[in-house]
């Protein structure tokens, strides 16, 4: 049994088909890419599974069991916790509360020193030693991104969705970005859907990729064999990918 | 303290503030005459006025202002019957004589607390003596009672359907919102009973919609008379502006006529109000509280003391010309006479703009027209 | 039969009147997202100045109610100017200075003109029978004309000419508007004054059959507020059937359950509306 | 509604620490030697009006939903408890859990109703409940007595303002305690939270409505409580307690001084209880109307409130002494 | 016509862009190239007055027009098609249509005008009446652009033109743009980059938001190590 599946996803807005007959499996423990040009979809597929927006038809399996439409907070508590493409930290809060709040709605019984313990532990984790207490807001957007990464593994996901989370690194800090994502799923050991246009990156992290464009699945498969797909480099990669 | 101070309580502010604007008239002409008669005890008066807004809770919070902080020797004043209620009780704890002018509802003097004394209409005399012997003497049949939901409205509507009932005269009862403009559905239920008097006990604005609908809807005149229940609203000078063509024959209580002077002190009054205000007067209730001013007066000065028992034992022997008639309250405990006074009252017609005494029958000034 | 048909025709004529106070509220918060709780306040402003025109200065009414309305319009662009503007984007704000605003204005004319109603001269006066069933105040008759062509005259004007699609662009993109060459800050204004515009409109129509008193203020905003969000928050046509569905209900109401009770059945409608469909009839967005 | 930046950061107290409390705490309940009656009667106004605006603080200013019920819950309390003391004879002091307890189970109902469709409807709903409460409580003449109002007994014992004050000073302090001890509290993490990112917070497990819904509840439960304790110290209760008027003063003391801070209506309504008297002293007429430009000048042009402009002051002091 | 001068821009604490510096002579088709996040939407909303400029110009026929309101650079002449649409939603395509003239400039010649525009884009005719949020991807953009041209621009910045779009119709897009490209002067963001260098005379390469390269896009087009930097690793 897939750890979560989704079976004909459909979600319009207004006149745009932001999503049609989506279907497929994320398996436990894979690190499975999303890629696609702008306004795919992807983010809004992140949406659906998280029961952020409704979706107009189709279903959500997790873990066999029907979630579809699960209000975000529950689909958080059963097990899915993700990260916003565009960051929303609480501002108006430390770093370290920032982490607090993941913490006591999923592991209420961490209390006082011991949870003020596990929070700095994830903001070490996520690269934010020694900014506990500035407030979110003055944090700058690379930080911004790696608190919302620290945030989505407090919430101690069996599945965790990373929207965009690299972007603005150095190469450099890219690699360790990776690292820390790979040990994401070999210590923690979650399962990650990663959306990310860096096209490098999903080459050597993710075991498998999904191309969405326009909505629609065009493809999904190996990293190195979607990149030979021709849909995909006529919609993605852009045609050149061969000179 | 150099000057005697006495408070005043009424609503400056809110829906009926128009009866702070007469009071403060009032105060102004009284005070006027007596310290320009010496003052009181050797000083001069004066008179410190709290607005209650109409709301019982700051009637209730402004009464005591005056009485711990000011320090006044007498309160009058009120018009709101909730207010008052609220008033008497504050009085009757500090020991402090409270004469109620325009406050009409029985409780007040009902209770029978010692300090608490009213020298204006009462409900009970208003209906009684008034509205039943107008609608039985005029030979009214079936009579439709518009009532306010407040306690003023409420309180004389069933005084007036006790009183209808015993009369033997046909009547309905409709509630309505003091501060509702629209009065066509309630006007086509009264209209199917087809009343020939309309019984309007609604406070303020209110009632001038009511007459103008009435007569849009082709109620009055003509189909019935309307009675209007308060008074002064029937002589605001915007009465006029609203009602229309439809104010022709309406009827109304009142204190006050231009041609029935019952008193030395209501010429006097009369004419100090038209050279100090250029105008005639209008709202009665400027002359109310100028004649309760004059009782305080008086009790201070056979008193010869703020204290307040000395006082209440003086007001109790009031005998005093005022302007609407001789000052007595009763002493007897149990009803609502005691420590009451009710002065006479006039029904009035507009007839082409010029009001007609035409109840009591003794007072009249010309006839009724239907 | 003969008392449904006067209930619900006042109900109409009455919810015609609701329907145009209510048009300026949905303006501000379908542009601004701005709740102008002081609504009901340029209603009474726009009533007492054209009272004072008419019969202070002796104005024919035609000419004091214009000369109201642009009054109206001024107050309420430099309204939007010193109090609004700063408030853009944060509607708990805009909600708590436009709520405070309504408790000075409305204390500011119990000082300015005192506690009695004004009323400019009725524009015509009598009665007419109404389907040979009852009368009816000609003067009401008349003002629900106008309401009626006004309102009119307003969807007219929003669908088919440059303001109207302007002010609508600016509602629904503010920054592509603007990229287009649309000065939103003014538009903004405009869309304030034009709201206050359509209060004062109301007021001048409506005083002549209900005076105005500095407490009136309050009742017409709250009605106003329960229209809008009956028809749906930013709704014009909602505005229109949630006006005119309030009115006859309202009427049914005292008609044949309880006359004291006549405020309350918008709110209970009101209520049951959230509870059913919370966008309000013709709603489609949240805001 | 990430909006609400500007007047409600739900920010961390500016005063800190417990010694400043306390020194006001023991000098204010000295009062009663030195006051006459009037003032008296002033001071434990201004401690209802403590209770009142920090408990709506408590909603707009921690949570950021502008309710215009609070008035309308301290009406349902002090109605119900007031009721049930003169009427049916119950004690006031039984009455009172009572009155809360249905001023609590009306805000439950009505935050149900409303706060999962955000905020304009939040206020345009409460707004329309607080008529809805005025009104019924006028025309239900017979049980509430109407505009007349209802007479009520005192609280405890025999008439005494001393009593009242310090009645009133312990379960304002109690009110304010549970006030600070919750926004500190993990529940209080979940108000910031949501006040400060709501799609966030859901994303990451908080049941937003059922936060929001929580403060509406205690808020109102709260205003419940002090309005049944204020209508027994009146003796006499009025549609004046459910009025937008009594609302204005509440959201006007909130707002002067300073949202989402606990000292800030503490400080807003004491102060502007004394002023409003003397305001009241100069002229009855003008004392609204001043009292709204102040609260207007405040709110645009110094949204953070007499707190935060005291902190602001404060810490530029502090750091030209530094230097 | 169009000349930027080390423009930076931040958004909070972003820097989007670090001191660019491009130039659009006067008849020509430039195009920005870059990946995700470059801060090519970041350079054309500081160009159009949305983004503040923390430093640098930008001149519009020799006048400095940085930071200045969106709507007064629209004044000069400057057209938009923005990034993702930006429909009137509520509104129909005729009166999407009408604002883009809004302007003086657009508004004295609506007529003909919007009789070019539903020439150049005849779905668009059909579909006057329609609700503009109820048109599909591919005709919302076609309005888009054409509501730019109702202005009759001098300058027409065009962000992300083929988003999402099928290929016939980023074909159909482009050959419309070449039949308008006689009167206009074109600044166009692509992903797509071999469109885009295709149908413009010069290109620039955006990275980071710094300019990593620049030339004629015929040369670009020429060049096997485009894609690498295009793609970021
Ligand atoms: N709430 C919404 N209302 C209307 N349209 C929306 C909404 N959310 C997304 N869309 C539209 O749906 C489409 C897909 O958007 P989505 O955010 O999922 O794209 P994406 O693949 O994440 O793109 P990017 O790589 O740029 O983040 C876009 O056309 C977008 O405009
Ligand atoms: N509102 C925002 N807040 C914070 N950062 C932002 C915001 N908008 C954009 N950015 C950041 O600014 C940088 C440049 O963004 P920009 O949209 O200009 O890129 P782009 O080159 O147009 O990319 P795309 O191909 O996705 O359109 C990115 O790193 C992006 O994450
Ligand atoms: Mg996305
Ligand atoms: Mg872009």
């Amino acid at each position: 049994m897939s750890l979560l599946e989704i079976k004909d996803a459909c979600k319009r807005f207004g006149g745009v088909q932001a999503i049609s007959e989506v279907s497929f499996r994320v398996e436990q423990g894979e690190i499975l890419g999303l890629i696609g040009p702008n306004g795919a979809g992807k983010t809004t597929l992140f949406n659906l599974i998280t029961g952020a927006i409704q979706m107009d038809r189709g279903s959500v399996l997790w873990d066999g069991r029907e979630i579809t439409g699960l209000r975000p907070d529950l689909a958080c508590k059963a097990g899915i916790s993700r990260t916003f493409q565009v960051t929303r930290p609480f501002g108006r809060m430390t770093c370290l509360e920032n982490v607090y709040v993941p913490l006591l709605e999923n592991q209420p019984n961490l209390k006082g020193k011991a949870r003020q313990q596990e929070s700095a532990r994830l903001l070490g984790v996520t690269g934010l030693a020694g900014k506990e207490a500035w407030l979110a807001e003055s944090l700058n957007l690379i930080d911004k991104k790696r608190l919302e990464l620290a945030r989505a593994l407090a919430a101690g996901p069996r599945l965790i969705l990373l929207d965009e989370v690299l972007g603005g690194l150095n190469t450099m800090e890219m690699q360790d970005a990776l690292k820390l994502i790979k040990s994401i799923r070999d210590e923690y050991e979650m399962t990650v859907v990663w959306i990310e246009h860096i096209m490098g990156a999903i080459m050597s992290v993710c075991e498998r990729v999904l191309v969405l464009d326009m909505g629609r699945l065009i493809c999904q498969g190996e990293p190195g064999v979607v990149c030979q797909d021709p849909a995909v480099i006529e919609a993605y990669l852009g045609e050149q990918a061969d000179a | 303290a150099d000057t005697v101070k006495i408070g005043v309580v009424g609503p400056r502010t809110g829906g009926a503030a128009a009866t702070g604007t007469a009071f403060e008239e009032g105060i102004e002409l009284a005070l006027e005459k007596i310290n320009a008669g010496g003052g009181l005890l050797g000083k001069k008066v004066e008179v410190v006025f709290e607005d209650t807004a109409g709301d019982p809770a700051k009637a209730a919070s402004g009464i005591e202002k005056l009485i711990t902080k000011d320090k006044v020797a007498m309160v009058l004043g009120e018009s709101h019957s909730s207010a008052a209620l609220a008033e008497i009780d504050v009085a009757n704890r500090y020991k402090v004589p409270l004469i109620i002018a325009e406050a009409w509802h029985d409780d007040i003097t009902k209770k029978n607390y010692p300090y608490v004394f009213r020298a204006g209409p009462c409900n009970s005399g208003v209906v009684n003596e008034n509205i039943i012997g107008f609608v039985k003497d005029y030979k009214f049949k079936k009579v439709a009672i518009f009532a306010e939901n407040t306690d003023w409205g409420m309180g004389i509507k069933d005084l007036a359907e006790v009183a209808l009932k015993k009369a033997g005269i046909e009547f309905m009862t409709i509630i309505t919102e003091r501060k509702s403009q629209d009065h066509y559905a309630e006007l086509n239920k009264v209209k199917k009973f087809k009343p020939d008097l309309i019984l309007a006990f609604v406070y303020g604005f209110g009632v001038h919609y009511l007459i103008a609908q009435a007569g849009e809807v082709g109620m009055i005149p003509g189909q019935a008379l309307l009675l209007e229940g308060a008074g002064p609203p029937s002589l605001w000078p915007q009465f006029w502006d609203t009602v229309g063509k439809y104010g022709n024959l309406e009827l109304f209580v009142s204190r006050m006529h231009e041609k029935v002077m019952l008193t030395k002190v209501a010429k006097d009054f009369d004419q100090a109000y038209r050279k100090k205000f250029g105008k005639a007067p209008t709202d009665y209730k400027s002359r109310s509280i100028y004649d309760v001013i004059l009782i305080a007066a008086d009790a201070l000065k056979r008193a010869k003391s703020t204290d307040g028992d000395k006082l209440v034992s003086a007001l109790e022997k009031t005998n005093l010309e005022v302007s609407s008639g001789m000052v007595k309250f009763g002493t007897e405990k149990g009803s609502y006479a005691y420590h009451q006074w009710q002065p006479p009252m006039l029904i009035i017609q507009w007839q082409d703009k010029k009001q007609v005494v035409v109840y009591p029958l003794s007072g009249k000034t010309g006839d009724l027209k239907k | 039969m003969e008392d449904l048909l006067l209930y619900l025709t006042n109900g109409v004529v009455m919810g015609t009147t609701y329907a145009l106070a209510a048009l300026g509220v949905t303006l501000i918060v379908g542009i601004m997202g701005i709740i102008n709780f002081a609504h009901g306040e340029f209603y009474v402003l726009a009533g007492y100045f054209s009272a004072l025109f008419a019969q202070g200065a002796g104005l024919d009414p035609i000419s004091s109610m214009l000369i109201a309305v642009i009054l109206v319009f001024f107050v309420g662009l430099a309204v939007e100017r010193t109090l609004i503007r700063p408030t853009y984007g944060d509607e708990l704000y805009s909600l708590i200075i436009t709520f405070i605003l309504y408790i000075i204005l409305q204390n500011a004319y119990l000082v300015i003109f005192g506690p009695f109603p004004s009323k400019p001269p009725n524009w015509v006066s009598g009665a007419s029978n109404l389907f040979g069933l009852f009368y009816y105040g000609n003067q009401r008759l008349v003002s629900f004309a106008a309401s009626a062509v006004l309102i009119a005259l307003f969807m007219v004007v929003m669908h088919k000419t440059w303001l109207g699609r302007v002010i609508r662009s600016v509602a629904m993109d503010r920054e592509m508007a603007s990229m287009l060459g649309v000065n939103t800050a003014r538009v903004n204004m405009l869309s304030f004054g034009l709201g206050c515009v359509l209060a004062a409109l109301a007021g001048v129509i409506l005083t002549p059959v209900f005076p105005v008193t500095p407490t009136v203020g309050v009742g017409v905003s709250l009605t106003a507020f329960v229209v809008m969000i009956l028809g749906g928050l930013g709704s014009f046509s909602g505005c229109i059937v949630g006006g005119i569905l309030l009115g006859i209900v309202e009427n049914l109401g005292v008609g044949y359950l309880s006359s004291g009770y006549k405020h309350l059945f918008g709110f209970v409608i009101l209520i049951l509306v959230l509870f059913f469909r919370p966008t309000g009839f013709f709603g489609q967005k949240q805001i | 509604m990430q909006a609400a930046t500007t007047i409600g950061s739900g920010n961390k107290p500016a005063l800190t620490g417990f010694t400043p409390w306390l020194v006001c705490l023991a000098v204010f309940a000295l009062l009663p030697l030195t006051l006459g009656p009037y003032w008296l009667n002033s001071a434990i106004m201004g401690l209802f009006y403590v209770m009142m605006a920090s408990s709506w603080n408590l909603l707009a200013g921690y949570t950021g939903q502008v309710s215009f019920a609070h008035a309308a819950f301290a009406g349902i309390g002090c109605y119900t408890s007031g009721i049930l003391s003169a009427k049916l004879g119950l004690h006031p002091l039984l009455g009172l859990p009572l009155g809360v307890a249905m001023a609590a189970l009306l805000s439950l109902a009505l935050g149900a109703l409303c706060i999962r469709m955000g905020g304009i409807y939040l206020s345009l709903t409460t707004l329309g409940f607080s008529e809805i409460v005025r009104i019924v409580i006028q025309n239900e003449y017979e049980i509430t007595r109407g505009t007349m109002g209802l007479k009520v007994p005192f609280i405890i014992g025999p008439y005494s303002k001393i009593t009242a004050f310090y009645l009133m000073l312990a379960v304002a302090v109690a009110m304010v305690g549970l006030i600070a001890w919750l926004v500190n509290s993990d529940m209080g993490l979940k108000f910031r939270a949501v006040l400060n990112d709501e799609t966030a917070a859901r994303s990451l497990g908080v049941n937003v409505t059922r936060a929001r819904v929580f403060a509406f509840v205690i808020s109102g439960a709260m205003a419940g409580l002090a309005g049944s304790i204020y209508g027994h110290y009146l003796l006499l209760i009025t549609p004046h307690i459910p009025s937008l008027d009594l609302m204005f003063h509440v959201l006007a003391m909130a707002v002067i001084g300073g949202l989402g801070t606990l000292a800030g209506p503490v400080v807003g309504a004491l102060l502007l209880e004394v002023l409003s008297e003397f305001v009241r002293h100069f002229s009855d007429k003008y004392h609204i109307l001043v009292f709204g430009c102040v609260a207007l000048l405040f709110a645009r042009f110094a949204p953070q409130g007499l707190v935060g402009l005291v902190g602001d002051w404060w810490k530029k002091a502090g750091a030209k002494g530094g230097e | 016509m169009l000349e930027v001068k080390d423009l930076k821009a931040s958004i909070g604490e972003n820097r989007v862009l670090r001191g660019i510096s491009l130039e659009v002579p006067q008849g020509s088709s430039v195009a920005v190239l870059g990946a995700n996040g470059a801060g090519k939407s970041s350079l054309i909303r500081t160009i159009t007055g949305l983004l503040k400029a923390t430093s640098g110009k930008v001149l519009l026929n020799g006048e400095e027009i940085q930071n200045q309101p969106p709507h007064v650079i629209s004044r000069l002449g400057v057209a938009v098609v923005p990034e993702g649409r930006r429909m009137f939603a509520d509104m129909n395509v005729q009166d999407n249509l009408m604002m883009g003239a809004f302007l003086p400039r657009g508004r004295k010649m609506l007529d003909q005008t919007m009789e070019e525009v539903l020439s150049l884009f005849p779905v668009l005719k059909e579909r006057l009446d329609q609700r503009a949020g109820t048109l599909s991807g591919g005709e919302q953009q076609m309005l888009s652009i054409g509501r730019a041209l109702m202005s009759r621009p001098v300058l027409l910045i065009l962000d992300e033109l083929s988003l999402g779009l099928a290929p016939v119709i980023v074909q159909e897009i482009y050959r419309v743009l070449e039949k308008v490209r006689q009167r206009t002067t074109m600044l166009l963001v692509e992903q797509s980059v071999e469109m885009a260098l295709r149908n413009t005379s010069y290109a620039y390469l955006l990275e980071t938001g710094s300019l990593s390269r620049q030339g004629a896009s015929a040369d670009l087009l020429a060049d096997p190590g485009l894609k690498e930097a295009y793609l970021g690793l």
